[in-house]
């Protein structure tokens, strides 16, 4: 019995179960339905630009690793994510040419140039989308409709002519994975489910778009389904990196997140500002973590 | 020469020396700089004059002014008592052609200014050249190309030029494209009255 | 209204400092922490203001009535810098608390493209003095926004396991870039 | 169904309290030979009054109180003492033990019961709870008597008896409320008369039906009011009771009592309680050894000074290669890497974990996702403090409350990405601690 | 004239102004767009660099101290606006391109700096090596940067088209954002280049070492 | 030419006004800035270590300008700096002060020393250290978590294959950082030309410290009886040498049963001290 080194290691001695790679594969399980939906309207260009994108994005990933000669952590499964995430949010029609570009600059100018997994001030994903629309405006803002390659000049919340139960099931021109709201519904209340998922900032962003929406008499409801809204803030505003860690902090940002989104659809001079709301919110997330950090138990009570 | 006072005496020579130079400068260059000017003023008012050759000044008051900018952020200084310059085009023989006005669009970067060109005798749009504007390079900047600038020819005042319908959008910039319809479309008649009463009054 | 519209826009659809390029180098050098970079924002908000207003008064009693419009540049640079090292002795001598809080970046501030572009793009785009000045104040609260969101950025970044070819300088241009990025949404608002 | 007591924060590890809850509390024999540390307290090590070769009587005082924070210690059996030298102790130091050779009689000092000690005066409760050497079971092992001596200007309204038992595994205050229940109840109201309290509270955590049942059913005077407490760890953290109770906090740096309440564990009313009635001094505890690596997991009641390895021995040995013993829960309690460690007052179990549970954590990187600030029991952000540490930024570790800490380690618990959060505020705490020393010298 | 050789090399390399000391930032990344721009932004700071070094120097015994500062903003903002109006005569395109950054050249910290640091303190032809190597070194920074972000911005380079047909050009390199970034990966590059050559030149070292 | 005489009396005009201004403020509001402070602070390093004591170069350079710190406050900068300082003050003063580096005082490794656990926590001394002592048989010795190395903000250590770390006294400072993050105080500051070092810092009697290390100081005092100096005392049960007095004359390395004594190459005897 001597003989065995008992072993010596600092408190807490068990650990929760869920792991950094748990989590992303749970977000990889609730965006299947959206793939799903995704492959269903737009058929073969669905699993070309989500695969693509993925397989991309964590090629670049261990690319970049190699290259520093670091460990290559691509079964972490963020990259998975990223290219999962970029993948849905592009347009159908576009070539796949771009869709690896996009990719690419989401791992490394969006993630692996500021240290990798973590380390991010902004959305990867969204910074690669924002790059490619940036650079191949029309390609990025060129939709089909559903089970057609028929190019339709603009999405409903352009056009501004279907029907709710149309965008509840997503049988409207789009990005991938933002047209149907149902799949994307069912994604982010399984994400909330096993509580990967922080109610507050998808609740802060809906509620102050659909506040404004009324405010400003806007149809409440077609705001809230059309365009990639639903799909952002379930998905993507809530990505743990980029958004606060305090809880007011998740509100701060999720209501931020809306009122730029309001800014720009109804004043700025694109129609969607989606990717720019939560880009514009990660840059302050280190300022509301500093502003808003939350009262120590004990701290300012008085003796009794 | 106490320190002080050495200070004040070389900066103020300094100072006089530099105001005196640049004096020389802006009268060796004014004349070319002026010349430069209007040649590119002429440049673009023949191009949205085609038989033009020549050109002159008119001033016109606009009744009522023209409508305000909310590109510029302010209200134009009294805008009923400024002239609003119209440059008549004139052929080889000193004949009108035409004539042309600027207006103001607000595109996706800012403001984008137009020429716009108006047949003498049909009243119908002969030309439109883009003066300035600060557009993306490759998105909004394609408003200059000659497909996008040609397909307001013909156009009138008879009903108003509808984007999408009568102009083509260039695609992912419908921003630059509907600035540059509406500011076309916006000032066309006002300016045409004008014309006409200017023209009348001489 | 349109006082908060030419606000609203210099601060973030036309940002000095993300869109315009207008003081770079110190957007880049001082956005390292978020107090100095606070301190930084205050006091250039301070002397672009003050810029606006001189720059004004310059142009439209001195060079335009005279007739001496080439001296637009000498004459506004001059006074610029004359008048913020009056200030910065002032401070200095009089209230040695805000000189330290904010004192120290004016000389940092004197010879700073975003305050001598203010100048010249107020009287270039013929703004009277009210929108002179909303408009220094409103280039003045851009860059102080993008300087504090800098500096949150980079105190983080001070964390990271950063390549070691893109430490210091090449990072801060990149999320320079991407806060860019993030702006160009608002384009084309106002 | 009465509503549970619920406070902000913990986590809900697996309890695993079904291996040993049904156990009744197996009396242990006395070992051969103990080994009492003489620091088993916070606050000043009592002085040694024995010297090798001694003889010395169950319960006879060999470490005196060495000033108004420290405790006396006494022979848990009788026989000679053999040594009084440094032994290794279960904090991984050397510690002055006295170390007293079983000679199997179990003679006992004379001690002075009292048939009804209710009647004592608070006075006098206070002095055998000081003669006894009480000190917290609950895991601190805080000098009690000095605890129910409330500072100037602080009105002890509430007495909390914690038998919430949050650490996952531990059965021991879980079987003594059961088996006890009655002794727990008069410890309860000899230290509410000792500290002046007015009324009783006993916050039981609701996975121990039992034990809230026999309390509820004894508890009767109106005096005495006994609540369920949400099943979470760490809902018998003082603060954490405290909040979850009477919805009040303790000042931040500030003693319980500046809210008026006093927080007792059932083990040290079970002791008061023995204390007054038969004048027995703090000489054993109950137990509770467990874990996947244990052949025969069971309850103890057991000698302090036990080395591990008898209890172990007792308990059928170990199931397998044994991967870590632990003193204490597996959140909070100590690793041991010599099972000649000796049971301590403060020690409520011994947790053996087989090699397959031991598992390495490899920390990978931070994913921001906040749980940790979620679970923080007293509303730190253990993330960013962590951070600081580690890059050695004592100042604003401590300007984010590194010091506030109470360890609980829900933090690194529930970390996804395996941080060792708490190691990292523990080594912030050492740092502040050791400026603030030298800015004071 | 070896020293003054390696003054004037120091400017494009050890100490160039862009890459290495990061002054002169606004119009480095405000009018890159294209290879022409920069070229003509650089050019342009060029002349007034040493035009004003060369002034300074010759200058500097005459200039007391207190108005140092004042008096070559003066000599300064002169020359600025001398090449302000001279390219508005003879290049009017580029004027009109380049904007207000040609008055901006004023506060160029290049040129202040280097009145300070070098001119005022070094003979006249020391400091014109200085100047006209600070301001090639610009130069080529800026071209540099001009012609990547023009070929992939636009596909074309000083305005001549020389992508392949069916080039979709990259347009966010000519964006705003695109300035950032694209100065930020050649920093990245420089600095892995430098490296490199540090390297070689301590292996070298140490094989004439041993 | 009347605009350019309005011009040239214009710009004399702002010329006059200004540089009066300017006269007149320097005069009104002039505070007396020690320009020494600007000066100083260039000639230091700026790496903003802390060795000096003061919170950065910046208050090393108030601090001297105003007399509070000596020339050669700046350890990293030695006597470089210490005399550009010292011409700036007008002091003559230029000693640097004596070049100390760090010096690690354990010698037993991995294959010397034994383990009492197996320890599965963050690698950092500090840490282990305060998890019940950490899991290294000796309680005096190096823990071998290599966080001295991790804090040498010069580059200048690193963990040998042992598991014990070596300083490059070529790149040492002796700016103490590693002195202060060791938690077992094993790292000391040693003038660099001292090359004797007794290499152990264990308390325990010799009995208990061959059980767990076969390098460790035994205190048999053969040492302390060797040295003509009396540069060696046995206290506690442990070999120290008094710097002071060490000459470097390497009696006592010889004599060490356990080798606990090191020498170092290239550090010759230091004869002035023989005589005095
Ligand atoms: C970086 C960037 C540059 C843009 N530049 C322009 C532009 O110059 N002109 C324009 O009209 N729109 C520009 N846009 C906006 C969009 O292309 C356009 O408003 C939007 O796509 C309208 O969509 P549609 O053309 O499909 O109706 C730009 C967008 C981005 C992200
Ligand atoms: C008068 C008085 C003084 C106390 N002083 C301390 C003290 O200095 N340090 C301390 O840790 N606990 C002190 N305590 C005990 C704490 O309130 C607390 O019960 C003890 O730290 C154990 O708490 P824990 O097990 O939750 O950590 C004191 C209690 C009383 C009544
Ligand atoms: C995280 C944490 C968990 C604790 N859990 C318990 C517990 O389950 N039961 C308990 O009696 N004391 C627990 N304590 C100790 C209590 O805070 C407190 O010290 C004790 O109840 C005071 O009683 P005592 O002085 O009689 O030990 C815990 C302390 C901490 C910091
Ligand atoms: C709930 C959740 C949302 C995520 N959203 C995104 C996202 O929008 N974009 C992205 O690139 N990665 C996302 N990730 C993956 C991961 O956090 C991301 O790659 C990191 O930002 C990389 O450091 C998400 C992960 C989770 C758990
Ligand atoms: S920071 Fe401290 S109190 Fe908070 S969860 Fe972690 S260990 Fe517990
Ligand atoms: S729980 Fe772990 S991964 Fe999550 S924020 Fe805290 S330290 Fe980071
Ligand atoms: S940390 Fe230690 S080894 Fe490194 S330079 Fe400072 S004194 Fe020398
Ligand atoms: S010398 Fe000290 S700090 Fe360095 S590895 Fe050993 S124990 Fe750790
Ligand atoms: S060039 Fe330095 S601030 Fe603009």
């Amino acid at each position: 019995m001597e003989d065995s080194r008992l072993v010596l290691s600092p408190s807490p001695h068990i650990r929760d179960e869920d792991t950094t790679e748990k989590i992303m594969l749970t977000v990889v399980a609730a965006l299947v339905p959206v793939w799903a939906a995704a492959t269903y309207f737009f058929g073969f260009n669905s699993v070309r630009l989500v695969l693509v994108s993925i397989l991309v994005a964590v090629g670049s990933e261990a690319l970049f690793l190699a290259i520093r000669r670091k460990p290559i952590t691509i079964w972490d499964g963020s990259a998975l994510v990223t290219g999962m995430l970029l993948g849905l949010s592009l347009p159908p029609s576009l070539p796949t040419w771009m869709a690896i570009l996009g990719s690419f600059i989401a791992i490394v100018i969006g993630k692996q140039v500021f240290g990798g997994l973590g380390a991010n001030p902004f959305n990867p994903a969204l910074v690669g989308r924002a790059v490619l629309v940036a650079s191949f405006t029309s390609q990025m803002t060129t939709w089909t409709m559903p089970f057609t390659d028929a190019v339709t000049s603009a999405t409903p919340l352009v056009s501004g002519q279907v029907s709710y139960a149309e965008l509840f099931f997503g049988t409207v021109p789009g990005s991938l994975g933002e047209t149907s709201a149902l799949a994307i519904l069912l994604g982010g209340v399984f994400l909330f489910y096993r509580g990967v998922l922080d109610y507050r900032i998808p609740v802060g962003f809906l509620g102050t778009v659909a506040v404004l929406s009324f405010v400003f008499g806007q149809d409440v409801a077609y705001q809230l389904l059309s365009g990639s809204l639903l799909f952002g803030a379930v998905f993507m505003a809530t990505d743990m990196v980029t958004s606060p860690i305090t809880p007011v902090g998740r509100w701060i940002f999720g209501i931020g997140c809306g009122l730029v989104l309001v800014l720009i659809r109804f004043w700025g001079s694109l129609p969607e500002g989606l990717t720019y709301s939560i880009l514009l919110m990660n840059a302050f997330t280190p300022l509301i973590n500093r502003w808003t950090r939350p009262r120590i138990y004990g701290q300012g009570v008085k003796q009794a | 020469m106490n320190e002080s006072a050495k200070m004040i005496v070389v900066l103020t020579i300094i100072a006089m020396i530099s105001g005196l130079l640049l004096a020389q400068v802006y009268h060796l260059t004014y004349d070319r700089i002026q010349l430069g000017k209007a040649q590119a003023l002429r440049g673009s008012i023949l191009a949205a004059l085609p038989g033009a050759v020549d050109f002159r000044v008119i001033e016109a008051h606009p009744v009522g002014g023209l409508e305000d900018d909310r590109s510029t952020l302010r209200s134009k200084p009294g805008s009923d008592s400024d002239p609003l310059l119209l440059f008549q085009g004139l052929d080889e023989n000193g004949d009108p052609v035409g004539f042309a006005y600027v207006c103001e669009g607000v595109g996706y970067g800012g403001i984008i200014k137009i020429m716009v060109g108006v047949n003498h005798t049909s009243e119908l749009i002969s030309g439109v050249a883009i003066l300035e504007h600060v557009e993306t390079p490759n998105i909004g900047s394609l408003i200059e190309n000659e497909s996008f600038r040609n397909q307001f020819v013909g156009k009138g005042t008879a009903d108003p030029i509808a984007l999408g319908q009568d102009i083509d959008r260039i695609t992912g910039a419908t921003v630059s494209s509907r600035a540059v319809t509406e500011a076309v479309n916006r000032d066309l008649s006002n300016a045409l009255q004008a014309y006409k009463e200017a023209i009348t009054n001489e | 209204m349109e006082y908060l519209l030419l606000f609203i826009g210099t601060v973030i659809v036309n940002n000095f400092v993300l869109v315009q390029f207008l003081g770079i180098c110190p957007f880049l050098g001082v956005s390292k922490q978020v107090s100095t970079s606070v301190g930084m924002g205050i006091a250039t908000t301070f002397v672009m203001v003050m810029a606006a207003l001189a720059s004004w008064l310059i142009e439209h009693f001195i060079l335009v009535p005279l007739d001496l419009v080439y001296l637009r540049t000498l004459s506004f640079i001059l006074v610029i810098a004359a008048l913020v090292q009056l200030v910065e002795m002032f401070l200095h001598k009089s209230i040695p608390g805000l000189y330290r809080a904010m004192g120290i970046f004016l000389p940092l501030i004197t010879t700073n493209c975003a305050v001598l572009g203010l100048s010249l793009n107020a009287v270039l785009r013929s703004y009277n003095l009210g929108e002179s000045l909303v408009y220094g104040f409103g280039a003045g609260v851009g860059f102080t926004l993008a300087l504090i969101l800098m500096a949150g950025i980079r105190e983080e970044l001070e964390f990271a396991d950063i390549p070691k070819p893109l430490k210091g300088a090449a990072i801060a241009l990149i999320t320079a870039g991407l806060l860019s990025l993030a702006f160009s949404g608002f384009a084309g608002m106002i | 169904m009465v509503k549970v007591k619920n406070f902000r924060g913990g986590v809900h590890p697996e309890y695993n309290k079904h291996i040993t809850g049904d156990k009744p509390i197996k009396v242990l024999p006395a070992p051969n030979e103990v080994v009492i540390p003489l620091a088993q307290h916070a606050g000043a090590p009592a002085e040694p009054l024995v010297t090798k070769g001694d003889s010395v009587l169950v319960g006879q005082e060999i470490g005196r109180s060495a000033g108004t924070i420290s405790a006396a210690v006494h022979a848990s059996v009788s026989g000679t003492v053999v040594a009084v030298e440094p032994r290794q102790s279960i904090n991984g130091r050397e510690v002055l033990s006295v170390v007293i050779e079983n000679d199997g009689q179990d003679a006992k000092v004379p001690m002075a019961g009292h048939p009804d000690p209710i009647q004592l005066s608070s006075g006098e409760i206070r002095q055998r709870i000081e003669a006894a050497g009480i000190v917290g079971l609950g895991g601190a092992a805080f000098p009690t008597a000095a605890k129910v001596n409330p500072p100037q200007g602080c009105k002890i309204e509430y007495l909390l008896i914690n038998g919430s038992e949050c650490e996952p595994y531990l059965t021991a205050d879980q079987k003594l409320m059961e088996e006890y229940t009655e002794d727990v109840i008069l410890g309860a109201k000899l230290l509410a008369k000792a500290c002046g309290a007015e009324k009783i509270i006993i916050a039981v955590e609701a996975n121990k039906p039992e034990a809230l049942r026999k309390m509820r059913a004894l508890a009767g005077s109106n005096a005495i009011e006994v609540v369920a407490l949400v099943v979470k760890y760490p809902a018998g953290g003082e603060k954490q009771l405290i909040k979850a109770v009477l919805n009040r906090e303790v000042p931040e740096h500030g003693l319980p009592a500046q809210c008026g309440v006093l927080v007792n564990n059932v083990g040290t009313a079970w002791a008061v309680a023995k204390a007054c009635k038969h004048g027995q001094p703090l000489i054993e505890r109950v137990i509770t050894v467990t874990g996947d690596g244990i052949k025969e997991p069971a309850n103890y009641l057991v000698r302090i000074g036990t080395p591990f390895r008898d209890i172990i021995d007792a308990a059928g040995g170990f199931a397998g290669e044994p991967g870590k013993v632990i003193a204490g829960g597996p959140m909070m309690g100590l690793a041991q890497f010599d099972l000649n460690v000796p049971i301590v007052k403060g020690v409520a179990g011994i947790l053996v974990l087989s090699n397959k549970v031991t598992k390495e954590f490899d920390p990978m990187p931070c994913i921001k996702c906040a749980r940790c600030v979620d679970v923080c029991p007293v509303y730190l952000m253990p993330v960013t403090i962590e951070k600081f540490a580690m890059n050695a930024m004592w100042d604003e570790a401590e300007d984010y409350g590194a010091m506030d800490c109470i360890e609980c380690g829900c933090c690194t618990y529930i970390c996804p990405s395996k941080r060792a959060l708490l190691s990292w505020i523990r080594l912030a705490k050492t740092e502040i601690a050791e400026l603030q020393r030298r800015q004071t010298s | 004239m070896n020293k003054m050789i390696k003054d004037f090399l120091r400017g494009l390399w050890d100490e160039h102004p862009t890459f290495r000391i990061m002054i002169g930032m606004c119009p480095t990344l405000a009018v890159t767009t294209s290879a022409i721009n920069g070229m003509g932004m650089a050019i342009a700071t060029t002349f007034v660099l040493i035009c004003s070094s060369l002034l300074i120097s010759m200058l500097k015994k005459v200039i007391p101290g207190g108005v140092r500062i004042p008096a070559y903003i003066i000599v300064i903002a002169t020359f600025v606006t001398t090449v302000d109006y001279l390219m508005q005569a003879y290049t009017p395109d580029l004027h009109e391109a380049l904007g207000v950054f040609i008055p901006l050249i004023v506060v160029n910290c290049i040129i202040l700096g280097r009145a300070e640091a070098y001119a005022s303190k070094m003979p006249v032809i020391w400091s014109a090596f200085d100047a006209l190597g600070m301001g090639l070194g610009f130069t080529w920074g800026l071209t540099l940067i001009g012609s990547i972000r023009e070929l992939l911005g636009s596909g074309t380079i000083f305005g001549f088209s020389v992508a392949p047909d069916g080039f979709t050009p990259f347009a966010i390199l000519t964006s705003p954002p695109g300035a950032f970034i694209t100065l930020g990966v050649l920093l990245a590059l420089m600095n892995i280049i430098s490296d490199k050559i540090a390297q070689r030149t301590r292996a070298n070292q140490q094989k004439t070492a041993s | 030419m009347y605009n350019s005489l309005v011009a040239l009396a214009s710009m004399g005009g702002l010329g006059i006004v200004l540089s009066v201004g300017l006269v007149i403020a320097a005069k009104k509001f002039a505070v007396q800035v020690d320009e020494r402070i600007e000066e100083i602070e260039i000639a230091l390093p700026g790496v903003n270590c802390g060795a000096c004591g003061f919170a950065g170069c910046r208050s090393l350079a108030e601090a001297i300008a105003e007399g509070k710190a000596p020339v050669n406050g700046c350890p990293v900068g030695g006597i470089d700096v210490a005399s550009k300082i010292a011409e700036i003050m007008g002091t003559a003063s230029g000693n640097a002060p004596e070049r100390k580096v760090a010096q690690v005082l354990c010698k037993g490794g991995c294959a010397e020393a034994t383990q009492r656990a197996e320890y599965d926590g963050p690698n950092d001394c500090r840490i282990m250290n305060i998890i019940q002592g950490g899991d290294k048989g000796c309680t005096y010795g190096c823990l071998g978590g290599g966080t001295c190395v991790e804090v040498c903000p010069f580059n200048a250590m690193y963990m040998n294959e042992n598991g014990l770390p070596v300083v490059i006294e070529e790149k040492c400072t002796g700016c103490g950082k590693c002195v202060e993050a060791c938690p077992r105080d094993i790292i000391i500051l040693v003038g660099e030309e001292y090359g004797v070092h007794i290499r152990c810092r264990s308390f325990a009697p010799g009995k208990e410290v061959r059980q767990v290390c076969k390098v460790g100081c035994i205190a048999c005092r053969r040492c302390e009886k060797e040295c003509p100096y009396d540069a060696i005392t046995v206290t506690n049960n442990l070999a120290q040498i008094d710097y002071d007095k060490c000459t470097v004359c390497r009696k006592c390395v010889a004599v060490c049963p356990v080798h606990t004594i090191e020498e170092q190459e290239g550090k010759p005897e230091i004869k002035a001290k023989k005589a005095g």
